[in-house]
């Protein structure tokens, strides 16, 4: 390292107690290796394994079209719905990839406001995480309708049939908000990447790059002028995500928990499924995060404590689900209403129950696991324990949307429900579609933000005490980070 | 919706569907115009302009039409194409009605036909009619589709080689005029005539007519249903040509011995009706009629009965026997003395309580003249005159049993017509109607016994086994194309009047018979006007104006036809009695085989109807197929299992052996059946009918033979080991304790009339409160339902009606199966009580209306919304199939267009638009251009047939003109399945008009809402089902009311677990 | 480093912006025309078969809308003439006139005059002529003043909104049942249309429906 | 690279680190500089301050936008609901507040977000493709490790070389003059003076 000027030394020195709490940036790499490191990713020709994944994942999302084009020239029919069974893989489907996109601007901006530093080696895939998670889900909502080609009739457009939407109905609700989620965190993420195009642009060779990059980054120079604007933007996007981020899956959760159906009509439902998102996002996080760390041997960047808080966190929520699973059947029971009890005692034990028991093995069970140090500290089990969260989420869906209309009021009207091989195609097809994305995010955008990262180095402090300083600005110091 | 129903352009095929719009007019010029019209073929279309400018002018109607409501192309240029001469009376886009009557084997119905601009698009009953009072059946209600049925054979066919049109009508009327010349030549020895049951008089004086001409003529009528025994025995006993019918309006107390009066088979409308009238309990001390049902499996006569016994067919006669003894103990008489005198001993089979039976005659004792006892058509004659002979010592003949004359002819019967076969003396063989190579006995090979006939020649609207084995088939002509009389269950006479010219190429049976007997093919209704002027002996001035109103009202008011007999002669039978045999035994290798009619397609003809297809069986909620019928404990002794696998019922397949005869069939364990006897649907198998009928069920008449004709002794079912999957509307047999079907004995009733209003959860809920006040629902009317549970018989005909009138489409098998049915309206259908002694209820449901809707609230587009007058409405051009509204819905009455069922073949589905848009022209015609045709993706539902309010709405405010009176006429508007319901269990009506009962029902205090405790406020409630159990019988069940809440129908329904409800617990592994 | 990009570059992005702008506005104003009233074609004007004049028939021949529209009063749809009905004047009067060439053919050959469709309401609308002309609402109110057009023109939208219009404000359009076909008809001096129309909707208990059950089913 | 064609734009000197520039700055702000600015590959904390700005009105165009979005949501529902078109859903009023919170909050949140982009891209003048500092070989470091420091020619002060001296001075190295490139379009760009703070 060089000790050359005194405030880096002074702050090396003064911060060698918060050296002992594992530093962000592993073996205080010198700004320009982070620099280097990050995008050389970008810079080098890409490696024979991208070129094979992207090709195979490319090809699995082409099923999406594909099966879409069928869905919408046939019919609904196509998909194993009937009547009562009107959804099924299709919400289930939604709410799984929404929830996973939750994880991205959380991490970007509770952590951030939380002034949670060990973010800024993770937040940009798990941003661009969002989106791609994000663009999955709204296929299923926008394309889950029998008339698709009517789907503007949920657009206010002022038009001369002269009538409106039902601004009372949670779907369009969700129309609101997940376009506002996608729009917000899609501005989010692109704020967080211009400092990081311009380092691109100005590290690039050919002319091609200097002028896509050089388009994306807006013309950025890192003025002072710029940075203290750029600064407050950043800040009240972060703060506006927070809420927002909260508020999209609850109001997912409202479709259900607004209607009447027993096992949907639940009041804990909003914040059940906000933990239960940000549950299966961090597992998601990990699960893209722990391989890439060690093809491109990030990991001084993402360094184990990052994993480590990660586990921490999905071992709490995962509680947290376990705890709104049980609780489910305690109001149950304790209404005394015969359907509702119905309702749950039918999840666990009807025709359903393989699904409600490996949703409990997966998302109750399998994270407790973290409490042991090994678990979380060694990255191929954490890889392997996450796995579980990842299925167990969707099973908690599909528990919830079909356990509960499957077997509602009327014994004669009951039904069941079993997917088609469209149904399965498609979802196969959206998981591919999201890993595709995501190889192209990590092959051309730099994965990880660079210039915060470099804001949390040590000779990124100015000042020789830094300590007396605060303020809102991303440039904080190593002593706030002791006190943080 | 973009949903045009594009009407034929003028060419060929479309020609073909449109012809005499005159009709409408009976007035002079179109009786002329029509006599040239009708005795025309096909052929006068070419020459003869007059007629080629008819149709035109129906063109003009039909695109006129089209521009009315059925277009909504984007930008082309479309054409509207006037009339060049607008026939009277016509005003295009106006319905019309027309009176007229469907043929049955036992009795017609009177009908009211209604066509749009040409097209009959719906059956009524007719109101005038004492029979029909408004009423109607489901297959009265399908018979329309019949007659659009694309599979109707269009041409004259001779071995099958199609001639063209104008030669074979000539090679036909020579080949009429060959056998005439040799029938003469044999005195008509030569000749036979093997016919339906239509009980037409004009068909009756024509067959005089014909064996006038040839006296040695065989002339048979063959019905697979109507055995006639029940005829015999009325005959023994009141006399020849007579017959006799229950009169159940007056019954107090009705025992019957496997009959299903409330069926489709031996039942009639006024048997519904009576039924129902005597059940109608309204307030507290109200008479209540009792039904005793003994039969062997559930009919619906069964679920309705008070006291059901599930014995074998074949013990019946030991149960009557014992019956008879029982009413001989409790009041002794000579009569039934000497009755008994030579009867047999028979062993009662075992499990039944002869307490039970003493029990049954001391009430029908006691009721006297005002109690009735019935047997089934099925069993012996020997069983029907006892039946008549307990009847006539109670003295309930001529109040509760009618004795009339006779409506059928007699003639000789199949059987004697193939011995004659056999013997050679026969070689021209005319068939009218019918499908005798399908469903004639099989040791009558008869089949064989036609091809070795030289001539055969069928008449008949379908082109079926027979015709294929005929070497002539004649298309016949559906009722609603051609003229014809009729007699209705009272024997009233009726007029069938046709709506539309043929379709096709087609005459009628009375057109072909005149033919035969050397007339020229009859023009129009000259020949029933005959038979109509020797009915009433009017002429001149008289006769016409008498013509007019039979042809407008559809039946000749006359006096009650019932003769004045009160006893019948007993004598004979003794003798019958004593040749009365005991069931055979009760072992599991050999059973009992009960061949019972299909509700759904009766003996087969309505097999190709895909309305009936897919109508599910009132009991086993089938549809699309037909199964062997068990208990469940035969059933498991057999080995043999249902289960319900991802909502389809999978059943075991058996190979089922009847003296010899051999077919694979699937079982379905039936609830309440009895144990060794299996019942057997016929009617199914006949791929050859059409594309509907294509492997639908299994035929059993297969196993039916001459002696083994409804009852047959030693069936035995040999497990094949595979299994077949079966579509049934209904997987869940039990209410699990849900208190949806509230039921109360009449005693229960009387003390606590609303009993209904609290049970299970509305027992403990306190009143429910909103948050906020409710938009006002200040509509000029309130539309409201209510449905009587103790007269609803469950008989489906609304469902039926509903198709009819909403343009509901038929979805196939495959996608019943997967749960997509389309009904609007259901009939809930749960078993109760103990499983081996269940009792069934049935629940009709359709769309509530909620007042707060929860389906409403979560369309994102509004589609789905109230209107002032508390409809729920459906917008199906706004709707863009979220499907949200159907999760919310907690009836589950919302159905939704998973594919473009009204426009795709049921077997294409899912090749999308790869697959040609393929719906027969004719289908289309059917259609009620008042009501939507729905596309693919939009949800869709009961409206109480807003079509029809709006209709009545328009109708008031064009009257009212420029007066404030807009009020819809108390009682003028009905929707479909409330007209169609003969147990008049179905009312509808506006909440706001005092005068309607609607108002009333729904202020009784047995008057109910389903799930109250959810505050959704539906328009349609339920009067709670009362039953009138004997309290003296043994081990009568006289608690109905749930002690407290749910808990008590909770324990019957852990205990009460039937077949189907095991297995769907069961059955996911 | 040189400047990757020319120094006019800082200009683009306004340029672009606006160019967005003008083409979001397009796209909105599209929609709203293109996938709305499918059926909102003032002034389509086709060429009939027929030159029939209705300026000629109405005002100068005095004939009323119903002599030919028969069915009006009574039929949810306003019938077009029979042949028949042309004929009976025109087989003395112009009998030979080459315009009525067409309607001699029908008459002859018994083939309708195919007649082009102006005013069409979408398959899943159940429009009724007879309860309006039976409750005060003129042929005016919806096809415009037919009797002074020479060639029959689509007049008014006949979208959803545009019926609304009438259907939550009769008053504007009621008047007096003796003149519903005539198409002139103006209120009497001492009363404005408003009022004449407000006591109509009181007497006559107007209420048109404005639910979608009214017209759609 | 440096035609005499061309005019100067400024003079730039390149700093040791993050701390150095910081001095730097403070030196520059204190003789009374205007059009003048540094460059750093990441915000430095008290470079602000340093430079004497105020705080960023960013944050008031995100209330601008909260705003709109919030009476936009209002408008639209109780408009559509209550008086455009009023329909009975499942007898609820037409308009009530607590089915519609979503949507106002979803409509705030969007315009929020779209209100703070504007006000970023409005006060920073971005996207701006062309700069006169991009001449400036050295300059490509500011992304990743380098740290900047431009007096512009057009600071009253400015004097080419007093002002080169003071840099060397408060210890830039690499100072070097900065040109703009000539005007190849009639209206000329706009000139450093319009950017505010």
């Amino acid at each position: 390292m060089r000790a050359d000027n005194s405030s880096a030394q002074a702050a090396f020195s003064q911060a060698s107690e918060y050296l002992e709490r594992r530093p962000l940036v592993a073996n205080d790499r010198p700004l320009s290796w982070i620099t280097d490191h990050v995008c050389r990713i970008v810079e080098q020709p890409a490696p024979k394994w991208w070129w094979i994944l992207t090709i195979v994942t490319g090809g699995v999302a082409t099923l999406v079209p594909a099966m879409l084009t069928y869905l919408v020239s046939t019919g609904v029919g196509v998909w194993g719905l009937n009547v009562p069974v009107c959804w099924a893989w299709d919400i289930t489907n939604f709410v799984f990839w929404i929830g996973i996109g939750h994880a991205g601007t959380l991490i970007s901006a509770i952590l951030f406001l939380t002034r949670q530093k060990w973010r800024t080696s993770v937040n940009r895939s798990a941003e661009a995480m969002t989106i791609f998670a994000v663009i999955c889900a709204g296929i299923f909502p926008a394309f889950h309708v029998g008339r698709v080609w009517m789907a503007w009739f949920l657009a206010p457009i002022p038009n001369a049939n002269a009538i409106w939407q039902n601004f009372r109905s949670p779907l369009l609700w969700d129309v609101f908000a997940v376009s506002t989620y996608f729009t917000v965190s899609l501005i989010f993420w692109y704020l967080g990447l211009i400092p990081d195009l311009a380092s691109l642009r100005d590290r690039a060779t050919t002319r091609f790059r200097q002028m896509a990059y050089g388009l994306l980054a807006l013309g950025w120079r890192g003025s002072n002028r710029q940075w203290t604007h750029y600064e407050k933007a950043y800040l009240v996007l972060a703060g506006i995500s927070t809420p927002l981020v909260l508020s999209v899956h609850s109001v997912v959760s409202f479709d259900f928990a607004t209607s009447i159906v027993p096992g949907w009509h639940t009041t804990i439902f909003p914040p059940y499924f906000v933990a239960g998102a940000i549950f299966g996002g961090f597992a998601m996080v990990l699960t893209l995060l722990i391989p890439f760390r060690e093809i491109y041997g990030l990991h001084d960047l993402v360094t184990d404590k990052h994993i480590d808080n990660m586990c921490k966190i999905i071992l709490l929520t995962g509680s947290l689900v376990g705890y709104a699973y049980s609780m489910e059947f305690f109001i149950a029971w304790y209404s005394g209403n015969p359907f509702e009890i119905y309702a749950f005692t039918n999840r666990a034990f009807g025709p359903y129950w393989w699904a409600y028991w490996s949703m409990i093995t997966c998302n109750v069970a399998a994270p407790q696991l973290f409490w042991f140090k090994y678990c979380r500290q060694n990255p191929w089990v954490v890889l392997a324990i996450v796995m579980f969260p990842n299925t167990g989420m969707w099973f908690e869906r599909f528990v919830i949307i079909v356990t509960s209309i499957h077997r509602d009021f009327l014994p004669s009207s009951w039904g069941y429900f079993s997917p088609t091989w469209v149904d399965i195609t498609l979802f196969i097809g959206t998981i591919g579609l999201f890993v595709f994305l995501f190889l192209l995010f990590v092959r051309f955008l730099p994965m990880i933000t660079m210039f915060e990262v470099k804001n949390v180095t040590p000779q990124a402090d100015p000042h020789s005490d830094g300590s007396t300083h605060h303020g809102t600005s991303l440039g904080h110091t190593q002593s706030a980070q002791a006190h943080a | 919706m973009k949903r045009i129903l594009h009407h034929p352009e003028s060419n060929a095929n479309g020609r073909t569907y449109w012809r005499s719009l005159g009709e409408y007019s009976r007035t002079p010029d179109f009786e002329e115009w029509l006599h040239r019209e009708f005795p025309a073929g096909a052929a006068e279309w070419e020459n003869d302009p007059l007629s080629r400018r008819s149709f035109l002018r129906l063109m003009g109607a039909s695109l006129a039409l089209a521009g009315l409501s059925l277009t909504g192309c984007r930008r082309p240029e479309a054409h509207l194409v006037p009339f060049t001469q607008s026939p009277e009376w016509v005003v295009p886009g106006k319905k019309m009605s027309f009176a007229t009557a469907q043929p049955r084997r036992r009795g017609s119905i009177p009908l009211l036909a209604t066509t749009f601009d040409g097209r009959p698009v719906k059956m009524e009953g007719n109101p005038l009619h004492s029979v029909s009072q408004g009423a109607s059946d489901n297959h009265a209600q399908a018979s329309i589709l019949d007659l659009y049925d694309p599979s109707r054979r269009q041409f004259i066919t001779r071995r099958g080689q199609k001639a063209s049109a104008q030669a074979t009508e000539e090679e036909l009327q020579t080949e009429i005029n060959r056998i005439r010349t040799e029938s003469a030549s044999t005195a008509g020895a030569s000749l036979a005539i093997l016919a339906d049951e239509t009980l037409s008089p004009t068909r009756e004086r024509l067959r005089t007519e014909l064996q006038r001409q040839f006296p040695q003529a065989t002339w048979a009528t063959y019905e697979p249903l109507a055995p006639g025994r029940d005829l015999e025995a009325s005959a023994l006993v009141f006399g020849a040509n007579t017959e006799f019918r229950p009169n159940l309006s007056a019954a107090s107390t009705i025992l019957s011995v496997d009959c299903d009066f409330l069926g489709s088979d031996e039942g009639d409308l006024i048997d519904t009706r009576g039924f129902a009238s005597g059940r109608r309990t309204r307030n507290p001390g109200d008479k209540m009629n009792r039904l005793y049902v003994v039969e062997p499996r559930f009919s619906l006569t069964g679920t309705m009965a008070d006291h059901r016994l599930s014995l074998r067919a074949g013990a019946a006669s030991a149960f009557l026997l014992e019956l008879a003894r029982q009413i001989r103990a409790i009041r002794p008489s000579a009569e039934l003395n000497n009755i008994l005198s030579q009867a047999p001993d028979l062993p009662l089979p075992s499990g039944i309580d002869p307490a039970w039976i003493r029990e049954c005659a001391a009430d029908l004792v006691t009721n006297g003249s005002h109690s009735l006892i019935l047997v089934g058509r099925r069993h012996s004659v020997g069983l029907q005159a006892l039946a008549l002979a307990l009847n006539s010592s109670l003295g309930s003949i001529g109040t509760t049993l009618f004795v009339q004359p006779r409506l059928s002819a007699t003639s000789s019967s199949i059987d004697s017509l193939a011995q004659k076969i056999r013997g050679g003396s026969i070689r021209t063989l005319v068939i009218l109607g019918g499908d005798p190579a399908y469903n004639a006995p099989t040791d009558l090979d008869w089949s064989g016994l036609q091809s070795s006939v030289e001539t055969s020649i069928h008449l008949s609207p379908v082109f079926n086994a027979t015709s294929a084995r005929s070497t002539w088939f004649v298309p016949g002509t559906h009722y609603l194309e051609s003229w014809g009389d009729t007699l209705a269950r009272d024997g009233s006479y009726l007029s069938i009047q046709p709506a539309i010219q043929p379709l096709w190429a087609g005459e009628s049976q009375l057109d072909f018979l005149s033919r035969l007997a050397g007339r020229p093919k009859p023009v129009g209704p000259a020949l029933i006007r005959e038979t109509f002027a020797t009915k009433t002996n009017l002429g001149g001035e008289k006769l016409d104006q008498a013509w007019n109103d039979f042809v407008r009202e559809g039946f000749l008011p006359s006096p009650t036809t019932t003769s004045s007999i009160r006893t019948g002669n007993l004598a004979p039978v003794a003798g019958l009695l004593s040749q009365m045999e005991a069931a055979s035994h009760e072992e599991h290798g050999s059973l009992e085989a009960v061949f019972i009619h299909s509700s759904a397609v009766d003996d087969g003809r309505y097999a190709n109807n895909g309305w009936m297809q897919e109508w599910p069986d009132p009991m086993t909620k089938l549809t699309w197929d037909n199964a062997i019928l068990l208990s469940k404990q035969t059933a498991e002794s057999l080995n043999l299992k249902n289960e319900i696998i991802k909502g389809i019922l999978v059943a075991d397949v058996v190979q089922a052996t009847l003296a010899g005869q051999t077919v694979e069939a699937p079982v379905v364990i039936a609830p309440g059946h009895a144990n060794f006897a299996a019942s057997l649907p016929l009617g199914y198998g006949q791929d050859m009918l059409g594309p509907v009928a294509k492997g639908s069920g299994f035929n059993a008449y297969r196993l039916r033979s001459s002696n083994t004709d409804y009852l047959g002794q030693g069936l035995q079912l040999k497990k094949t080991g595979r299994t077949t999957q079966l579509a049934v509307t209904q997987e869940h047999q039990v209410m699990e304790g849900r208190d949806l079907v509230r039921e109360a004995t009449v005693g229960e009733f009387n003390e606590n009339p609303g009993w209904a209003k609290k049970v299970g959860m509305d027992a403990h809920i306190p009143p429910n409160q909103t948050f906020y006040p409710n938009p006002k629902l200040d509509g000029q009317h309130q539309w409201a339902m209510v449905v009587d549970l103790s007269t609803c018989t469950g008989c489906n005909a609304c469902v039926t009606a509903c198709t009819a009138e909403n343009n509901i489409p038929i979805v196939g098998k495959d996608q019943v199966m997967k749960g997509r049915e389309m009904h609007w309206i259901r009939v809930d259908r749960y078993y109760t009580g103990e499983p081996e002694a269940p009792e069934s209820v049935s629940q009709p449901v359709a769309c509530m209306q909620c007042e707060n809707a929860p389906c409403e609230t979560v369309c994102p587009v509004n589609a789905t919304v109230h209107n002032e007058e508390g409809l729920n409405v459906m917008a199906y051009n706004r709707c863009i199939g979220t499907r949200y509204c159907a999760n919310n819905c907690p009836y589950k009455v919302r159905r939704f267009n998973f594919f473009d069922y009204n426009q795709r073949a049921l077997d294409k589905l899912y090749l999308g638009p790869i697959a040609p848009k393929e719906t027969a022209e004719t289908i289309k015609l059917q259609k009620n251009p008042n009501v939507t045709v729905r596309m693919r993706g939009v949800m869709e539902k009961c409206t109480f047939c807003v079509q029809r309010i709006e209709e009545a709405k328009i109708g008031a405010r064009v009257r009212a003109r420029d007066s404030a009176d807009t009020r819809i006429p108390t009682g003028t508007l009905q929707t479909a399945c409330q007209q169609a319901c003969p147990a008049d269990a179905i009312v509808f009506g506006d909440l706001k008009d005092e005068k309607a009962e609607v108002g009333k029902l729904r202020a009784l205090p047995q008057n109910y809402s389903l799930l109250e405790y959810l505050n959704v406020r539906p328009r349609l409630t339920y009067l709670g089902r009362i039953r009138n159990p004997n309290p003296s019988m043994p081990g009568a069940k006289m608690n109905y009311i749930p002690s407290h809440g749910h808990g008590e129908n909770h324990q019957e329904a852990k205990t009460g677990h039937t077949p189907a409800e095991k297995h769907s617990e069961e059955s996911h592994p | 480093m040189a400047n990757i990009f020319p120094r006019y570059t800082n200009w683009l992005p306004i340029k672009i912006l606006v160019c967005l702008a003008v083409v979001a506005a397009s796209v909105v104003s599209g929609m709203a025309y293109y996938f709305t009233p499918k059926y909102t074609r003032v002034g389509y004007q086709p060429t009939q078969p027929v030159a029939f004049d209705h300026s000629l028939h109405v005002n100068q021949l005095g004939m009323d809308c119903r002599y030919c529209h028969t069915g009006v009063e009574k039929s949810s749809h306003s019938n077009i003439p029979a042949t028949q009905t042309c004929m009976n004047c025109h087989t003395q009067i112009k009998s030979l006139s080459p315009k009525l060439a067409a309607v001699r053919e029908s008459w002859k050959s018994g083939n309708p005059v195919p007649w082009v469709r102006i005013h069409k309401a979408p398959d899943y609308v159940y429009f009724n002529h007879a309860v309006h002309v039976n409750r005060g609402v003129s042929c005016v109110a919806c096809h415009g003043h037919v009797n002074h057009m020479e060639v029959v023109y689509h007049a008014k939208p006949h979208s959803m909104g545009w019926c609304l219009e009438c259907h939550r404000a009769p008053e504007n359009h009621l008047r007096p049942l003796d003149q519903i076909t005539n198409l002139d008809w103006e209120p009497p001096a001492d009363t404005t249309q408003r009022e004449i129309g407000a006591k109509f909707v009181k007497e006559w208990n107007v209420n048109p429906p404005v639910s979608c059950s009214g017209c759609h089913r | 690279m440096n035609h005499p064609t061309k005019t100067l734009h400024g003079l730039g000197a390149e700093f040791s680190s993050a701390g150095a520039l910081l001095h730097a700055a403070q030196k520059i702000q204190s003789l009374g500089f205007r059009r003048w600015d540094v460059y750093s590959p990441f915000p430095i904390h008290g470079m602000d301050q340093a430079m004497n700005f105020k705080r960023s009105k960013v944050s008031l165009f995100s209330l601008l936008g909260g705003c709109t979005g919030l009476t936009t949501g209002f408008v639209l529902i109780y408009y559509t609901s209550a008086i455009n078109y009023p329909l009975i859903v499942q007898g609820k009023p037409y308009f009530a507040l607590e089915p519609s919170l979503p949507i106002f909050f979803e409509l705030t949140i969007l315009l929020t977000a779209f209100g703070t982009i504007l006000g970023l891209l409005l006060l920073t003048l971005m996207p701006r493709l062309h700069h006169p500092v991009f001449n400036w070989d050295r300059f490509k470091k500011v992304s990743d490790d380098g740290f900047f420091l431009v007096l512009e020619s057009a600071d009253p002060r400015f004097d080419a070389q007093a002002s080169r001296k003071l840099l060397q001075e408060i210890g830039g190295d690499h100072v070097s003059e900065i040109y703009q490139d000539p005007e190849e379009n009639p209206h000329p760009a706009r000139p450093e003076s319009e950017i505010t703070q």
